[in-house]
């Protein structure tokens, strides 16, 4: 067989690998096939066993420092369920608070710093503006200081609550152990009012920017960043989108309900399928099926992402974000949104969410309650913890031995829910943008807008942040010599 | 298995007892087996667990530690502290797959001179029978890239 | 971490061949050219072996290569440090290095004489020495602790050995504090009335000594007191004494008595008299009393219940009475205390099956010592319960709570010769028929013997066994009245029924009730049988653990009264030693606390038996007295911030120590 | 612009928490860019491992290295930096003592494939693992090794601080950049080679605000079978478990402040040779039992004292791993 070309895409340096993409051209220089790799593994479901289950909020926290919260809830829901217990119901508020605080931050991070530069500067913009700092100068200067508030704020909610700003310490089997005094909560009341504005001043400027721009709307609609794929998403009993609790809904490419499970039944309906050539599996619907990386109702690949909770949800359980959320499918053409790039939209619409959410829970009468804690009382055996992390439907699952010490533990990563997606989405951006050996101008940071979008962080399967991924791209001809070098900077 | 294995032992004897009693053995000459090397100490007390940690992890298959019966400290009762710290080193150990029975813990009175030789030679037994420990210099040799890919390969 | 350090002090060490003690399993020629080859860079610069390291010729050979070769460290590999660390130690000192820097290794007790296989002796003794040099390069310099000493001395306990121990102190020109927790001094053996075997009157002896003691200016008696509180260390003790209120003022009294004739109310004394006589609420336990002071006993006394009566106050000549007084708690300083508690009696009531109180003919042992006593409540009649009738036959039963395990396993020692005497007495006072229910006799001090052949010779009739049970359950008419006593003669082998009138239980001794909470404020422990522990049972029986704290007399198990007195007499040649030599030196083994690095976890505080770890509230940090801590090193190895370190035994000597040890040869 | 000294950070297998931990110093971090020329840091921008190559040995005067040792790629980065920086510091606590992954040097890497691909959703009747290299249609496809060990930094190169924490706290970061900052300016010294920065040299309890009193206990519990705890009293000493009094202060005690115990992530105190050695003399000191019987009841309260007491520590503990991890026969 003819030798091929190969083009490698590293994310971050070729020695590091933090995750890297292998694209191989045929002899007409066109892409035979391309490979996501995700070069790491740290045995958390093997060196869990054996540890106290009220451990493991701490102990999964450490899977990810960027979303450790998500960790950490999910963790100890599932804690909760092992001893079959029911948190007190300001617990839940508490826990849900922090939730919220953590959601703004991390959404304010990525739409600013990460994906929305895309938009704000325009795919095609010279890359040295295309960052935090050109979106500052475009959009002027008081953002930059909104922007650095927004994460503090959401910090500070986050530290309040539990603890420490990174790592959360205080989620325990049956509730929390800290009680919020009523200054605390003051403060985060006001701070969630702030968010509430930014949020809604954030959504303004992704109208004004970006939908009021022909160009930027044709490229959301384009085909490039298009998957029929099944969407899965959280949702509370009305069918709204919730991060904390609910069941998992799940529609199929038309948009129409194909499942809603409850934690405990997640094995039912999730599968995850293993590749030689990496460290992270691939989960699918078990009902459906895996077909390898194709679109469609027949392939058990699915997407977990803000736009898929929306897809999957039948609307915001918050009047501000009900109305962001109507308005984000007329403007689109109705349920369900294929169009992967308007993720980053569904990303503002939750962050809408989350600031409401946060000033109603920080207003709920039982908030400052100092019933904080149930005792289990039941002998530990079997629990699913289910959260809807940023990146995607986050499930814990833990049995333990009558003792509470972990006998077997199995996690379901956000980023890793959408490593198929991922894995298409590059692959279909590669072949539509590398032709003849030669990659088309703004190759690389369309390919890279591929997966931006789902803002991977390979924290949680490996231990990368979602940095604005800087790319390298070399192409080499037959004979193996570098003909081109490009090559985006980010400083 | 040419000749039969030889296990070093670590002991800890506390000054007024069971160092004693090594004397009492030695004017007595009661015979036993050459294995332990005993490091003296004020008290059973004085055992740091770090000590039993870095016998083990410098080539010691297994450590004894001695002190004076219950009641009888010279010290009144530190002997008991050591014997808690002892129970839970142990459990410790076994959560790092080393066999509780590589670490003993025997009261001994000045007097008992034949005591302790027959506790010590039947240590040395256990021991024995345990098998080498042989745990590794971790410090002595870095794992050099090729082993390390043997390593990986037979695992992987 | 004990790296390798370029410059490590330079060591010398010494193999002896102990003769051919050592020589003769262990090859020392080669242990020590191994040594000068393989641990050159551990420090040492010369090995060499000799016959006889201890000789004079040995000692001079090592202070030599101090002073030639310089040396920083000597290490001895010989015999076991117990025997000659001190030789040792002395002879770097005499070359003028610091004692401290010397170690020995043993390689005879535990390796010549204990091993059978010369390749593994050598071998064990080349690990054990390159653990000692490697050990040593991280001995430092210590200096002894000098404290000086408090002249002062308390002594606790007013019988006779308390007493005597008193006596020979104040005698050499030290003050005393005497403390006694009855009114009067003078113990069990006030309440004697003959001591064996030399028969004298117990009153007749003790009184003069007694009398020596209330009057002696050097003698702070403190009776009708307690010590509550104890603090300090060996030269430097702080004594809280809780003198109880005697609502009699000692500046007034002059003891005439008419307070007592006075008083309406009628008490059973059931110490002094045993529970045999009457005293009144205001009182002093016998006539001889020092001090004459009487006391009012407030549980009893008609004002202190009822709040009427005042009878002493209204007849006292000289107003010495005085409801209102109260407890007074002094402080005093002292150097050292002599601890002579005394003994406790066994409650015969434990033993049902001999009818102690159930049958009102069976007495205690104490019981006759007042029957029979002239001061007595039947002025030395010895009689039956009623107080009249003379008995024809008295049961002496021995062992009544000793040497049984279901009660104490010891011997109370002078059960026998007080059983003997009874008999004596009874025979002289009665001419009633007596037995001696016995398991062994044992009679073994100066002309103790002698008297059990005499009372053998009176005709009282002994009977080797263990007696079952008393009872008044009579099978013959004839014996209707009588107790009768089953035994085993062993020495006939049968089951006898003896009919007697009178039994006595020879009750033995039984350490203080609260000796545990005496031991513990004053930092010395119990043997599992309650008695006080000495240093040594047999070298060093006065002293104990805790440096400056002596015991006397039964205190430390029973002991007839010669002994008693000599131990007090010892005790206090001990006091006076140390005070003589104005300091203690104590060894500069301690821990001491970095406190930097003390969080204030207090972990460590409640790991020292001796106080020395006292916790500072305002700095939030704990601190070690140095001449509190016996240097056991306990704290040390608890510090979970390793902010605790301990000389002579620090960390780092270990840890080289291990290494050494384990050093592949 | 390149007089500035030169700065970088790095991570090797780590969470990213120190990263966010550096970015939560908020304005402190303009500091650092009026001060130093960021020539590396991968989170924050473009990073070409060749560039750093072709930097002089020495020419970076500040690196931060974060993470452990988890495979080859790891070390030989960590070599590269060592070599590229005048002060190289051992960041966080993976790179210091292991941290939370060092756990797997419980178990062999043969045993964490066992496992994470045979879990109960993983759907692979073929027993796939990934392999370091594999043949697909197109050509070959190439993953980095595991080392059978996790390592901590200064088990591989030479390190000039430690800094720990998981992560450091902010304003400890922040105090940090502060101090090299005025060591640039002259106004400050380094401290001595070897030394832990960012931190306290006692331990947590001298921070914590809780009453501490002369501890016994009967009886340890696990914190959600005796919470809420009394917030005034020290969580030891109401038998929960608080690795506080063995670990390292300069958190400010921030989990026994917000109700919960310590578990151990700033590592030992000064001078400390084996953490959980402390750890485990420490607890038996203030059980109050003396029969064997009735402290073994009570150490039961501890369930898993191996991973109680090397939680954070096990990669740089004396023993360092579990015996199965490097002994087939161990068990």
């Amino acid at each position: 067989m003819t030798q091929l070309n190969r083009i490698t895409i590293d994310p971050i340096t070729r020695l590091e690998g933090h995750g890297k993409i292998d694209i191989f051209l045929d002899g007409n220089g066109d892409v035979a096939n391309s490979y996501f790799q995700i070069p790491e593994l740290r045995g958390f479901e093997r060196f869990c066993v054996g540890r106290p289950v009220e451990e493991m909020p701490l102990l999964t926290n450490r899977i990810c420092g960027v979303c450790p919260e998500a960790h950490h809830m999910a963790a100890a829901k599932a804690a909760d369920a092992v001893y079959n217990v029911d948190p007190p119901r300001t617990a839940k508020l508490l826990r849900e608070l922090l939730y919220m605080g953590f959601y703004a931050t991390d959404h304010t991070t990525h739409f600013y710093a990460l994906g929305g530069p895309d938009f704000i500067m325009g795919p095609d913009s010279p890359v040295a503006e295309r960052n935090i700092l050109g979106v500052i100068h475009k959009v002027g200067l008081e953002i930059g200081g909104k922007v650095i508030q927004m994460r503090k704020y959401g910090h500070t909610v986050v530290e309040m609550i539990g603890g420490r700003k990174v790592h959360p310490a205080t989620s325990i089997p049956g509730g929390i152990t800290k009680i919020l005094s009523e200054e605390e909560r003051k403060q985060i009341e006001e701070m969630g009012r702030w968010a509430i504005d930014f949020a809604l001043f954030s959504l303004q400027a992704f109208k004004d920017i970006v939908l009021a721009n022909k160009t930027y709307l044709d490229l959301i609609l384009g085909d490039i960043y298009t998957h029929h794929t099944y969407y899965m998403g959280m949702v509370d009993a009305n069918n709204k989108v919730n991060f904390y609790d609910g069941k998992v809904r799940v529609v199929d490419p038309d948009g129409k309900e194909f499942v809603k499970y409850a934690p405990k039944d997640y094995l039912e309906h999730i599968a995850e399928h293993v590749e030689p050539w990496t460290y992270l599996k691939f989960p699918y619907l078990k009902k459906v099926g895996w077909k390898g990386f194709i679109d469609g109702r027949d392939s058990g690949v699915y997407m977990a992402t803000p736009l898929s909770r929306l897809n999957a949800s039948d609307g915001m359980a918050t009047p501000k974000a009900q109305e962001a959320y109507e308005e984000f499918y007329s403007t689109l053409g109705g349920k369900p949104v294929h169009q992967r790039l308007a993720t980053h939209w569904a990303r503002l619409i939750e962050l809408l969410y989350a600031a409401e959410h946060w000033v109603e829970l920080a207003t709920d009468p039982e908030i400052t309650s100092s019933n904080v804690h149930r005792v289990p009382t039941q002998t530990p055996t079997e629990g699913v913890g289910i959260v809807e992390a940023p990146r995607g439907t986050l499930t814990h699952h833990y049995t333990t031995d009558e003792r509470g010490l972990l006998t077997k533990v199995n996690l379901i990563v956000g980023t890793t829910n959408n490593y198929a997606p991922i894995q298409m989405s590059t692959n279909k951006a590669a072949r539509n943008l590398i032709k003849g050996g030669k990659a088309t101008e703004g190759l690389l940071n369309m390919v890279e807008m591929a997966f931006r979008v789902y803002d991977p962080c390979f924290g949680c399967a490996t231990h990368s942040l979602p940095g604005q991924m800087p790319l390298e791209l070399t192409i080499h001809n037959q004979d193996g010599e570098i003909t081109e070098v490009l090559k985006q900077f980010v400083d | 298995m040419s000749e039969q294995f030889e296990p070093v032992i670590v002991g800890f004897t506390c000054n007024w007892c069971s160092y004693r009693a090594a004397d009492t053995a030695g004017t007595a000459r009661v015979k036993y087996a050459p294995n332990v090397r005993l490091i003296r100490l004020m008290c059973s007390g004085r055992l740091d667990p770090t000590f039993v940690m870095k016998a083990l992890a410098g080539g010691a298959d297994g450590v004894l530690i001695t002190g004076c019966h219950p009641g009888d400290c010279h010290y009144i009762d530190q002997n008991y502290k050591a014997l808690r710290r002892f129970l839970l080193l142990r459990r410790t150990f076994t959560g790092l797959g080393i066999e509780p029975g590589r670490i003993k813990l025997i009261w001994a009175s000045a007097a008992e001179g034949m005591r302790l030789a027959h506790e010590i030679t039947q240590f040395v037994e256990e021991i024995r029978t345990l098998g080498p420990l042989n745990w590794p210099k971790w410090n002595e040799q870095p794992i050099e890239v090729e082993a390390l890919d043997e390593a990986v390969k037979e695992t992987a | 971490m004990s790296e390798d350090t370029p410059n490590k002090p330079k060591v010398g060490v010494y193999v002896c061949h102990c003769g051919s003690n050592i020589s003769g399993m262990v090859d020392v020629e080669d242990v020590s050219k191994w040594a000068r080859e393989h641990l050159g860079q551990e420090g040492l610069v010369i090995s060499r072996d000799y016959k006889f390291m201890c000789s004079s010729l040995g000692q001079e050979l090592i202070e030599k290569d101090i002073k030639e070769l310089g040396l920083e460290r000597v290490v001895v590999a010989a015999c076991s440090p117990h025997l000659h660390e001190k030789t040792f130690r002395n002879t770097a000192e005499r070359a003028g290095l610091n004692p401290y820097l010397t170690e020995m290794t043993s390689i005879r007790e535990q390796v010549s004489w204990v091993h059978t296989d010369k390749v593994a002796a050598t071998e064990k003794a080349k690990h054990l020495i390159a653990g000692t040099v490697e050990r040593i390069a991280h001995n430092e310099p210590l200096e002894k602790l000098k404290v000086p000493i408090n002249a002062n001395t308390l002594v606790v306990g007013g019988g006779i050995a308390g007493i005597q121990a008193a006596l020979e102190v104040a005698n050499a020109g030290f003050h005393v504090y005497l403390v006694e927790r009855e009114p009067s001094i003078g113990g069990h053996m006030s309440q004697f009335d003959k001591t064996f075997p030399t028969l004298d009157c117990s009153a007749c002896i003790l009184t003069p000594r007694m009398v020596e003691a209330g009057t002696h200016q050097n003698i702070t008696l403190l009776t009708w007191s307690e010590v509550v509180n104890v603090s300090g260390f060996v030269g430097n003790f702080n004594v809280t004494i809780r003198k109880k209120a005697r609502h009699v003022d000692e500046e007034l009294c002059t003891g005439c008595g008419i307070c007592w004739e006075k008083c309406p109310k009628k008490v059973i004394d059931d110490v002094y008299e045993a529970g045999l006589g009457y005293r009144k609420a205001v009182y002093t336990p016998f006539a001889q009393a020092v001090p004459k002071y009487p006391v009012i006993d407030e549980p009893n006394c008609t004002f202190f219940q009822k709040g009427t009566c005042k009878a002493c106050e209204k007849f006292c000549p000289t107003h010495a009475i005085d409801f209102k007084q109260q407890d007074q708690y002094l402080n005093v300083e002292v150097g050292n205390v002599i601890l002579a508690t005394g003994y406790d009696l066994f409650d015969a009531g434990k033993m049902t099956n001999y009818g102690y109180g159930r049958l009102p003919n069976v007495f205690t042992s104490m019981e006759f010592e007042r029957l029979s006593n002239a001061a007595g409540p039947t002025g030395g009649e010895i009689t039956l319960r009623d107080g009249k009738t003379k008995p024809q036959t008295v049961g002496i039963i021995h062992c009544v709570g000793s040497r049984d395990k279901n009660f104490n396993n010891y011997c109370s020692t002078i059960c026998c010769m007080q059983s003997l005497k009874f008999a004596h007495l009874v025979k002289e006072r009665t001419g009633a028929e007596v037995y001696e229910f016995y398991i062994d006799m044992r009679t073994a001090a100066k002309s103790y013997d002698e008297f059990y052949q005499r009372v053998l010779e009176e005709g009282t009739l002994f009977v080797r066994g263990k007696v079952a049970e008393v009872t008044d359950a009579v099978r013959l008419r004839s014996q209707k009245g009588k107790l009768i006593i089953q035994v085993e003669d062993t020495l006939i082998g049968k089951q006898r029924r003896i009919p007697v009138d009178m039994v006595v239980l020879s009750i033995g001794m039984e350490p203080r009730a609260d000796a545990k909470e005496t031991g513990k404020m004053f930092g010395i422990s119990c043997s599992t049988d309650g008695w006080f522990m000495e240093r040594h049972p047999k070298l060093d029986p006065i002293s104990t653990m805790t440096e400056g704290i002596y015991i006397a007399g039964c205190a430390s198990g029973p002991k007839d009264i010669p002994a008693s007195v000599s131990q007090g007499a010892a005790a206090a040649a001990r006091v006076l030693d140390k005070i003589l030599q104005k300091e203690v030196e104590l060894e500069p083994i301690r821990a001491t606390v970095d406190e930097a690095r003390c969080s204030g976890c207090r972990i460590c505080n409640n790991l020292c038996p001796f106080n020395a770890i006292a916790f500072i509230d305002d700095l939030a940090v704990t601190r070690i007295n140095p001449a509190l801590c016996q240097g056991c090193g306990t704290c040390v190895a608890a510090c979970p911030a390793g902010a605790i370190s301990g000389t002579g035994f620090s960390n780092d000597q270990i840890f080289a120590q291990i290494d050494g040890m384990l050093m592949s040869i | 612009m390149s007089d500035k000294p030169k700065f970088a950070m790095y991570w090797a297998a780590s969470c990213g928490g120190c990263e966010i931990a550096v970015l939560n110093i908020h304005e402190k971090i303009l500091d650092v860019d009026a001060n130093f020329d960021v020539v590396f840091w991968p989170v924050a921008m473009d990073a070409k491992y060749k560039d750093v190559e072709e930097m002089e040995d020495g020419s970076i005067l500040l690196t931060l290295f974060n993470g452990s040792m988890r495979n080859q790629e790891n070390e030989k980065i960590a070599h590269l930096l060592r070599r590229k920086s005048k002060i190289l510091v051992s960041f966080g606590s993976c790179a210091t003592e292991g941290c939370i992954p060092g756990l797997a040097n419980l178990f062999p890497v043969s045993e964490i494939f066992d496992v994470a691909y045979h879990t109960a959703s993983t759907d692979n009747p073929d027993n796939i693992h990934p392999v370091p290299s594999f043949e697909v249609p197109e050509g070959t496809l190439t993953i980095p090794i595991m080392n059978p060990t996790v390592k901590t930094l200064a088990q591989v190169v030479d390190v000039d601080y430690f800094m720990p924490g998981c992560p450091p706290e902010s304003h400890q970061i922040a105090a940090v950049v502060d101090l090299v900052i005025q060591v640039l300016q002259g106004k400050a010294q380094l401290p001595p080679k070897g030394s832990v920065i960012g931190a306290g040299q006692s331990t947590v309890c001298d921070e914590c605000p809780r009453t501490r009193n002369v501890k016994l206990i009967k009886a340890f519990h696990r914190i959600q079978e005796v919470a809420p705890l009394d917030p005034a009293l020290c969580i030891l000493e109401q038998g929960v478990p608080c690795n506080g009094p063995a670990t390292r202060s300069g958190c400010m005690a921030r989990c026994p402040q917000a109700g919960a115990q310590c578990i151990g992530c700033y590592g030992p105190a000064e001078g400390v040779v084996d953490y959980g050695a402390r750890l485990i003399t420490a607890f038996a000191s203030i059980i109050d039992a003396r029969e064997p019987a009735e402290i073994e009841s009570i150490l039961d309260g501890i369930p898993d004292p191996t991973g109680q007491f090397y939680r954070f520590n096990l990669a740089d503990s004396l023993l360092r791993a579990g015996r199965s991890n490097w002994d087939k026969d161990g068990h």
